[in-house]
């Protein structure tokens, strides 16, 4: 088993270890849990030390890192065919690290820590497979595999309405992944593996157009398969009017989960898009970007403008959510090398911002047990250590300069301004907008009079700090020096281009 | 072949026919408390059964009994379901029908109907292989004598059976007339040479269509299905939704692929239409039907029982699709769904059975806060409903994903999206059964204490729904060969 | 015409009437005489089509067994004054619905006469053939059926029979 | 010379009625009574494709072995309608509505 | 040279970091730590002037850059630009930052978060720094924000007061939306030209890579940054908001350093601006200048007084950019820097007075009002004095340095006036000259109703005392500052500061743009200036003169009654008084209608959006319902309905249920007749 397979299952032997811990033993379920994630996430760095830039990946094996290839289901051509480039090797990372983190968040769960635990786990195997599957059909198995532990997750231990919620979620990301499964058989029966002949669900050879047949010769089947992969991905990033099940999942979910859910799962419908469906359809993606673009400024200004509406906290991060996404959208639909590599930047940057946000909303949350904006007030001065990072937090997600949703957005802006005027121009309106619910939100809470009811809150422990300062860090670091990340994605994304038409 | 050489491919039935009897027999001799032998003896005989049948797989596909039979592949492999299907249920009813030995002579005779069913080559034997079952059928239906609501299905079921089978008697008549013969090979030779009048033709295979169709629980003909579904007794529920299912599946298949149509060149992977009829879009549309009519009518279900039986229909919904394509690969795929269907639903009737008395009924409601109650048995009830669903990593995934495959493989996208959709629905209401279960917290209710038997039996169904969803191969590999013979005979 | 073909055509009223008797008559008990007439017609047109074995059996089974078996049933399921009761029925309109729209299909199928071959063959007895044939040919279903007769005997006895005192 | 289509225009008419009378009839004898005109409308259709139509007379076997499941279901229906009968002192099919929607 | 201006750039930033981690264990909270880091700086500063001065080479430049992001095509190479231009503006910089510092200990002593808003104050010069030192547009923009941030910080300090955090948040918003521009513009450069680096910009430029309407967009574009953090017309309304930041911050931030930031930008843009957009340039500026300038005579406020002040002096500058008068503006911004912090200082002295006053004698008022002082004269003669310096050099008159370079850009203005051929352009100057006489009378009010006259609380006037050392010490060096000779040596002519260093080391650029008319703009206005000068010059003189003449005669002498004035003119002074209400007019436009249509929009999410695909889900758990319904009225409508007919409707209602094995007989023959009869059809 390489490398990358032990960081991607190592969760998974944790499920496996805590099933065996009697229920009574939670601290040892969470040590387990705690242990086992953070050997993902050592294992991961450990890979990223090893990591080589000049390999580009996208559609040769050859330039994949960390590859593992084994048969699995022979006859039908399926495989277990796992590897990194500069498009993935970013997300795992983030994955590994979310996951010891969102565990760390995950320390005072009230009830049913062994199931807690363990499905929480089965989840961070699932992401960080999703990533690095390189076979459509694994990719597909760890794409829906999350959808189960994610329900139990929202569904038990969430919120008041977390059963809607759960269920809501559910249907949702199931709808879009029935399409995707749709697809994904049609790709299959339609390419050939060049050395066998035979199908093949084998992404990587579904990349190259030589070895298309039948109806992905034809634009229509194309198209529709562009279609139906489009709408399985949109509705996880979410896409505008797909995206109503977010803020409810978002809410209802507890702190950790929400974390997951923005800091990862989001990231998976635009990583879906890049890796499958522009690779295998890069005239479709081609014809559909001007779509795609207007989706995303519609989520930018859309996202920006109901989270401005809303007077509880988490829903106000959760549209913020929808409207960042909206960069990436941009980003990924103007074929730039800023553009595409600020979208992908984008995605790292906002799974770090976002998870910082939802757990600063989560430590309050535990402090006060509510969420309602107006309810606070003047926290700063009852909580000083908490609103400078909240602070931080903010200024992050509101794009300011030194973090590193800046530098995806100005990214994405140089790249999609040659290509969209109108449209960047429309989108660059979010920056106020964004400007404004941040800084109203932040006013509303931190700022003003101090409610006297929260004199006494404490400030933020020691736990949660050790949480959130890593993700401060590294969104400073790579808000000054963003290159070892890009450095990465670039070989991979523009590369990427040059399939594109 | 004659008789007389027939009867060395005739083991397991014969076998199987002398259990019956001995078991007739030893009956005679049991105090109402050894009855449970009877029990273990059936389950025994038809494993053995099964093993018989497991050794022709590897003969050549031959016809016996003058034509009456044939077998190959195929057919053993509905065979083996068969058998296993039965010692399942056997192991399900043990608690229930303890001391009731009838029971499970009867069972086996079904097993018996159920050895022939898929092997048939008459339209003679068709009809009998198919009274066998649903004669029987109606009685193990209405076993629960004193129950209204047992008593009540078999009857609705002894009524709709006698009318569809009567209605598919009238078609044979039909197909005879119009070709001469009553051998389904002859048959197609006939049809095959092109001077059979269509239309009629056509009609004559609606009307067949009503009987086969009743069989599997295929729109129009699925209307007694959920009463009697809820009405039987669960493990004969359990028994009828999988096993006569199977076998119905099986002779479905037969019949289309050798009256309506046949193989293009010996044994390709595509077929011909003997007569010129829709088929293919005909099915479609009902596999369509079928899986919505199914899906939408499970949804605001409260009775478990019911809402599994309506859950029942659109499963068939899902592999009469696969059908339409006529070729090896959908075959393959339904005979693979039919291996995962059996593991998964059994599993969920096994769980509702053993249940109910602890729970107090078979209704959503009952199952609140399972999870906390007993939740291995609740993981496992999550795991058949997930399964059910359709959700990876599970067996019932990998089979939708063969039923999908085959028809988007012959370019029936939107059939394949009209199927995806549906699956999407059928999570709505399985997944209620998952979040009383688990969402629903009862701190007020004690831990429910299972038996071993229960345990192992839950483990035993649900350790292949795990293991099937991750690797499938050798069950692929087993089902190929299955159609593989089939085809090159 | 010939006193064959009246002859026939008075069987085949027969049958039909009675057949409609059946469906139409509002008391049970009728139905059940009718369908001994309709039996009967059975197994008169079954001599017109040279099949005198099975119009001996058709006598012999239906009017000597299931026809039995009914009127038992009629019986013993109506306390005897109320045989002759009306018993309800469905609404005719939608039940000839039904009746009528499977007729016309048939009779469409009749009307495009699309049969194989149209050999009619002279009479010879079918006895000794039908003997051999069952032992030989059709060995198989007659034995299968066999059990299919125990087993609906067994399920038959079954469920008719009175429960036990102590259940 | 009586014609093939005499018989099957016939034996179309009983099926009819017998499928008219399982609809129409709320007595589950009744019932019973339409089953058994729809099987005699099969058995005469054999025959008489066994006279017309076939070289053998196959058709004449199924009819025999249809004979003899129409016994066997008769006998089997008629134990479950009597199990009905003693469980609520009636056979109206109509009445048999335990489980619905 | 580029060692020394990094030294400058980061070690404020050291501080920040050390501050904001450890300050409030330090000693003294640390605020040693922020003085000696911008000490170093201003220290440093100070060499590089003097090399600047040693060399004396107008055209010096140097520029390092290192790579921060490479994409491949995509690049972008951070560097510093340094030439005389920068160093000047580096040395203004230092200066008032330290002198703000030093000031900062006296007035913010025994802050709760003392060490905080030094940590602040370090952050802020780390990125004003940087924004005049980085040589690529995207950096400027990247310090252009983080400015803003401070800004925020900075006026959002008295964070518990909602009025502070409302003005903090209204300033970094306003910003935004000139940024939007900005960022547009950038986006336009970048697009044409492939880089943000200045000099390659300009090189671009002049090569025609980006012209005509394109370059005026990219130049309207960029201005609007400069309109945001300027506080020009329309988006002035944050600054006066922004005085409810700590006065020394007002000094530093809103006064001489960031809201220049507009100023320095466009300065450094200038060789980028086509005519058209040099005329947007010029007509803002100019009538910022004199709206501003109305506004202040009305205010109470000594800090809005100030900083609509600053307003109106940042119009001219502005103004002076976009008329081509490039080093006259340049130059008012760093005379005008040196005392507006005086005066900011200044005002500050006197509220810290009176504020520990009002402590003392137990009222709660506001420290602000000029209404409540009067007589301060003898009770703060430093202050005093040192207003008086300021005010006068605001007010442009001779032997101050506001004369010199106020005088420079009307003479500008006029000179550019004369030159154009439409006669509308007079506008110009006039807007000039009437916000000169204004900004004398307005100050001179300021001064009459603050140190002359009579106490108007005597009580609180009692407390009154001169401020500490810390306070006074960099008052009076920025009095000093604001003396004309400062800028004029070698020459010692307080009428014009050609002659002096200031003139010899700031060159207009040469205008990169290529077209005739954007060259003929610059020639034209140099050949004009001379013949503007002297007549620029007496109006001016002479204008200051009346308005100081007004205000001594409106509220010293009392000639003429405020009051009945007032009230016969009061349309037009509640215009002034209320700021014109653009405050309001924005409110109920733009920011009710964002929260009207946010409301909207959120409602929309929830019931449309939502409802759509709920409603879809409704339809499909209701088509359970529709297929019951089917069941109930079709199947069995069929049969009953029919048969309801015939037979009595009433019997037949009751049948209206399933449950029936031969409706289901029923709906199989049905079905299958159906099926067939419409594959034949």
């Amino acid at each position: 088993m390489g490398l990358l397979s032990l960081a991607t299952f190592f969760p998974l032997l944790g499920m496996v270890l805590i099933l065996f811990i009697p229920k009574k033993n939670i601290s040892a379920i969470k040590i387990v849990a705690l242990v086992t994630t953070f050997l993902s996430l050592v294992l991961t760095s450990y890979m990223w030390s090893q990591y080589d830039y000049s390999l580009h990946g996208i559609n040769m094996e050859s330039q994949f890192q960390f590859v593992e290839h084994f048969s699995w289901i022979a006859t039908y051509h399926i495989e277990y065919f796992i590897g990194v480039d500069g498009l993935s090797f970013p997300m795992v990372w983030l994955s590994s690290l979310l996951s010891f983190l969102a565990i760390i968040a995950s320390w005072n769960i009230p009830k049913a820590q062994k199931g807690y635990f363990s499905l929480f786990l089965l989840l961070a195997t699932s992401m960080m497979g999703v990533f690095v599957s390189l076979d459509f059909f694994l990719f597909y198995v760890f794409w829906e595999v999350m959808l189960l532990p994610m329900y139990f997750l929202i569904g038990i231990w969430g919120g008041p309405r977390r059963e809607y919620a759960a269920i809501k979620f559910f249907l949702y990301t199931l709808a879009g992944s029935v399409l995707m499964l749709l697809a994904m058989l049609a790709f299959y029966f339609n390419v050939t593996d060049p050395v066998t002949g035979g199908h093949t669900f084998n992404m990587l050879h579904m990349f190259d157009q030589n070895n298309h047949i039948g109806l992905l010769k034809t634009f229509d089947g194309r198209f529709w398969l562009y279609i139906a992969l489009f709408i399985g991905f949109a509705i996880k990033v979410p896409v505008f009017p797909f995206h109503t099940w977010l803020p409810d999942a978002h809410v209802e979910a507890p702190t950790a989960i929400s974390v997951i859910l923005a800091g990862i799962l989001l990231k998976m419908g635009t990583y879906g898009l890049i890796r499958i469906s522009y690779p295998i359809l890069p005239d479709i993606a081609r014809y559909t970007s001007y779509a795609l673009a207007v989706l995303g400024v519609i989520n930018i200004l859309y996202g920006a403008f109901v989270a401005m509406a809303q007077k509880d906290l988490k829903k106000l991060v959760a549209y913020s959510s929808v409207s960042h996404m909206g960069f990436v959208m941009l980003g990924m639909a103007v074929f730039t090398e800023a553009g595409i590599n600020g979208a992908v930047f984008q995605m790292f940057s906002h799974g770090i911002i976002t998870a910082m946000l939802f757990l600063l909303v989560g430590v309050i949350y535990d402090r006060a047990h509510h969420r309602e904006i107006d309810g606070f007030g003047g926290l700063a001065v009852s909580m000083p250590v908490y609103t400078g990072i909240a602070s931080l937090a903010f200024f992050a997600a509101l794009g300011l300069p030194g973090f590193t949703g800046f530098i995806a957005e100005a990214m994405v802006f140089i790249g999609a301004f040659p290509v969209y005027r109108v449209l960047t121009i429309i989108a660059a309106l979010g920056i106020i907008i964004t400007a404004g619910y941040i800084l109203w939100m932040v006013q509303r809470v931190f700022l003003g009079k101090l409610n006297p009811k929260y004199e006494n809150i404490g400030d933020i422990n020691t736990r949660e700090l050790s949480m959130l300062i890593p993700l401060g860090i590294l969104t400073i670091f790579f808000g000054i020096y963003p290159m070892p990340v890009l450095n990465m994605m670039k070989m991979s994304l523009n590369y990427l281009l040059t399939l594109i038409p | 072949m004659s008789n007389l050489n027939s009867i060395q491919y005739f083991i397991p039935e014969l076998f199987l026919t002398a259990a019956i009897l001995a078991l007739i027999i030893v009956d005679l001799f049991l105090k109402r408390k050894q009855k449970s032998i009877i029990a273990y003896l059936s389950a025994a005989a038809s494993l053995v059964a099964g093993f018989l049948a497991y050794q022709q797989f590897s003969l050549p596909a031959t016809s016996i009994f003058q034509g009456m039979l044939v077998l190959d592949s195929f057919a053993i492999f509905f065979k083996i379901l068969a058998a296993f299907s039965t010692v399942i249920v056997v192991f399900i009813s043990l608690d229930k029908f303890r001391e009731t030995a009838e029971y499970f002579i009867l069972l086996l005779i079904v097993t018996l109907g159920m050895f022939i069913m898929p092997a048939v080559n008459d339209i003679l034997m068709i009809i009998i292989a198919m009274e066998i079952v649903g004669l029987i059928s109606y009685v193990l239906a209405g076993i629960h004598k004193t129950d209204l609501k047992s008593t009540e299905a078999a009857l609705k079921y002894m009524i709709y059976g006698a009318v569809s089978t009567g209605i598919m008697a009238f078609g044979f008549s039909l197909i005879y007339g119009l070709t001469g013969h009553t051998n389904l090979y002859d048959i197609q030779m006939t049809l095959a040479s092109g001077h059979v009048n269509s239309v009629a033709m056509f009609i004559a295979f609606m009307m067949v269509l009503a009987g086969l169709g009743y069989k599997i629980a295929m729109v129009p003909f699925h209307f007694w299905v959920p009463d009697v579904y809820e009405g039987a007794p669960t493990p004969v529920t359990a028994f009828l939704s999988v096993g006569p299912k199977a076998a119905g599946f099986a002779l479905f298949i037969r019949f289309l692929v050798t009256i309506v149509a046949h193989p293009s060149s010996g044994a390709a992977d595509t077929f011909v239409q003997n007569v010129d009829i829709q088929a293919p879009f005909l099915i479609a549309v009902l596999a369509v039907l079928t899986m919505t009519l199914g899906n939408f009518s499970a949804l605001n279900q409260k009775n478990i029982k019911r809402m599994l039986g309506y859950s029942a229909i659109a499963h068939v919904g899902y592999m009469v699709m696969a059908l339409v394509v006529f070729n090896k690969d959908a075959f393959g795929a339904i005979m693979f769904y039919m291996i995962v269907y059996l593991f998964m639903n059994f599993g969920a009737f096994w769980i509702l059975e053993s249940l109910s008395s602890k729970l107090g009924g078979e209704d959503i409601e009952h199952y609140k806060g399972l999870g906390y109650r007993d939740s291995f048995t609740a993981v496992s009830m999550a795991v058949f409903m997930f399964s059910l669903t359709g959700l990876p990593p599970l067996a019932g995934f990998i089979g939708k994903v063969y039923l999908f495959a085959a028809v988007i493989k012959q370019g029936w996208l939107i059939l394949a999206l009209l199927g995806v959709l549906n699956s999407v629905v059928s999570l709505f209401y399985y997944v209620s059964v998952v979040k009383a279960m688990f969402l629903k917290q009862d701190d007020e209710l004690a831990p429910i204490q299972t038996s071993l038997y229960h345990k192992i039996m839950v483990l035993i169904l649900v350790v292949p729904t795990l293991v099937l969803g991750v690797y499938w191969s050798p069950v692929i590999e087993f089902t190929t060969n299955s159609i593989g013979l089939f085809f090159g005979r | 015409m010939e006193a064959n073909q009246i002859l026939f055509i008075a069987i085949a009223l027969l049958t039909v009437l009675s057949a409609a008797v059946v469906a139409f008559s509002n008391k049970i008990i009728h139905s059940a005489f009718a369908l001994l007439a309709t039996f009967t017609g059975f197994a008169m047109l079954y001599v017109y089509l040279s099949a005198d074995y099975l119009a001996v059996t058709q006598i012999i089974i239906y009017v000597g067994g299931i026809l039995i078996l009914i009127i038992f049933g009629v019986l013993m399921t109506h306390k005897i004054y109320s045989t002759t009761k009306k018993t309800a029925h469905n609404s005719i309109l939608v039940s000839l619905l039904g009746g009528v729209l499977a007729a016309g299909l048939i009779l469409f199928i009749i009307s495009l006469n699309p049969w194989a071959a149209n050999i009619a063959k002279d009479f010879s007895p079918t006895t000794a053939v039908i003997g051999k044939e069952i032992l030989t040919n059709y060995l198989l279903p007659f034995e299968i059926i066999s059990v299919l007769l125990l087993g609906a005997l067994i399920g038959a006895i079954f469920i008719a029979r009175q429960e036990d005192k102590e259940k | 010379m009586i014609q093939l289509n005499s018989f099957l225009i016939i034996s179309a008419i009983v099926f009819s009625l017998g499928l008219f009378t399982v609809i129409y009839k709320k007595n589950a004898v009744g019932i019973l009574m339409g089953v058994e005109l729809i099987l005699n409308s099969v058995n005469l259709n054999f025959i008489a494709f066994s006279k017309y139509v076939d070289v053998h007379i196959n058709g004449q076997l199924v009819a025999i072995f249809i004979i003899v499941l129409a016994a066997a279901e008769a006998a089997i229906a008629l134990a479950i309608i009597l199990n009905i009968y003693r469980d609520r002192a009636n056979i109206d099919v109509t009445q048999l509505d335990e489980m619905k929607h | 040279m580029i060692q020394t201006a990094l030294f400058i750039w980061l070690l404020p930033l050291a501080a920040f970091t050390i501050q904001i981690l450890f300050g409030k264990r330090l000693p003294r909270k640390g605020d040693w730590v922020s003085i000696t880091a911008i000490g170093i700086s201003f220290v440093l500063a100070i060499s590089l002037l003097i090399q600047a001065l040693t060399h004396y080479d107008p055209e010096f430049v140097v520029t390092a850059s290192i790579p921060w992001i490479d994409l491949g095509s995509f690049k972008i190479n951070m560097g510093i630009y340094l030439d005389n231009l920068a160093i000047i503006m580096l040395m203004v910089v230092t200066t008032v930052s330290f002198l703000v510092h030093v000031y900062s200990l006296g007035y913010m002593k025994g802050e709760t978060y003392y060490n905080r808003f030094y940590a602040y104050l370090s952050l802020f010069s780390f990125s004003m720094l940087g924004l005049i030192l980085w040589d690529n547009l995207f950096g400027i923009y990247i310090m252009w924000e983080l400015v803003g941030i401070c800004s925020y910080l900075l006026i959002g300090f008295y964070f518990e007061k909602d009025s502070a955090a409302n003005a903090g948040k209204k300033a970094f918003i306003t910003n935004r939306v000139g940024d939007f521009g900005f960022l547009i513009g950038l986006l336009i450069v970048f697009t044409s030209l492939g880089t943000f680096n200045l000099s390659e910009i300009n090189l671009g430029v002049s090569q025609g890579m980006l012209s005509g309407g394109l370059l005026t967009a990219a130049g309207i574009l960029l201005f609007a940054g400069a309109i945001g953090k300027s506080a020009q017309f329309p988006l002035h309304v944050w600054l006066p908001d922004a005085m409810e930041g700590p006065t020394p911050v007002s000094a530093l931030i809103h006064a001489a350093t960031m809201v220049a930031a507009g100023v320095y930008l466009m300065a450094r843009l200038s060789f980028m601006l086509s005519f058209d957009a040099m005329l947007v340039v010029a007509y803002v500026g100019g009538f910022t200048a004199l709206f501003s300038a109305t506004i202040a005579i009305t205010q109470n406020d000594i800090k809005r007084v100030l900083a609509y002040s600053t307003i109106s002096q940042l119009g001219y500058m502005i103004m002076a950019i976009g008329v081509g008068a490039y080093t006259a503006g340049f130059f008012h911004l760093v005379t005008h820097a040196m005392f507006k912090a005086g005066l900011f200082l200044a005002s500050g002295s006197v509220i810290h007075a009176v504020h520990h006053s009002m402590d003392k004698i137990g009222e709660h008022g506001d420290p602000n009002d000029m209404r409540n002082m009067g007589g301060f004269k003898s009770k703060m003669p430093i202050t005093y004095l040192v207003f008086l310096i300021f005010s006068l050099a605001l007010s442009g008159i001779p032997f101050f340095s506001g004369f010199l370079s106020k005088d420079a850009i009307l003479g500008g203005s006029l000179a550019f006036a004369l030159a154009q051929h439409n006669p509308i352009h007079f506008l110009l100057p006039v807007f000039g000259f009437l916000a000169a006489a204004i900004t004398a009378f307005y100050m001179f009010r300021l001064i009459i109703m603050t140190f002359y006259g009579e106490p108007k609380k005597p009580k609180l006037f009692e407390h009154i005392h001169e401020s500490p050392k810390t306070m006074t010490i960099p008052l009076l060096t920025l009095a000093f500052l604001s003396l004309f000779f400062v800028y004029t040596i070698p020459s010692i002519n307080p009428t014009t500061g050609e002659g002096g260093w200031f003139y010899h080391l700031i060159e207009k650029p040469v205008s990169a743009v290529s077209t005739q008319l954007g060259h003929a703009v610059y020639q034209m206005t140099e050949h004009a200036e001379h013949l503007a000068h002297v007549s620029g010059l007496m109006i001016s003189i002479v204008l200051a003169l009346a308005g100081i003449l007004l205000a001594f005669a409106f509220y010293f002498w009392k000639k003429i009654d405020v009051e009945a004035l007032t009230e016969k003119i009061k349309p037009l002074y509640l215009l002034s008084l209320n700021k014109y209400y653009i405050d309001e007019i924005y409110n109920a436009t733009v920011i009710r209608g964002l929260l009207i249509w946010n409301d909207f929009l959120s409602w929309f999410d929830g019931a449309v959006i939502d409802g759509l695909v709920n409603s879809t889900a409704w339809i499909v758990r209701n088509f359970s319902v529709l297929d019951g319904l089917f069941d109930t009225y079709v199947v069995d409508g069929l049969v009953n309905g029919v048969g309801s007919a015939v037979s009595a409707f009433g019997k037949s209602l009751r049948k209206v249920q399933t449950g029936q094995i031969q409706n289901y007989v029923l709906g199989a023959v049905l079905g299958t007749a159906i099926i067939i009869i419409l594959t034949m059809i």
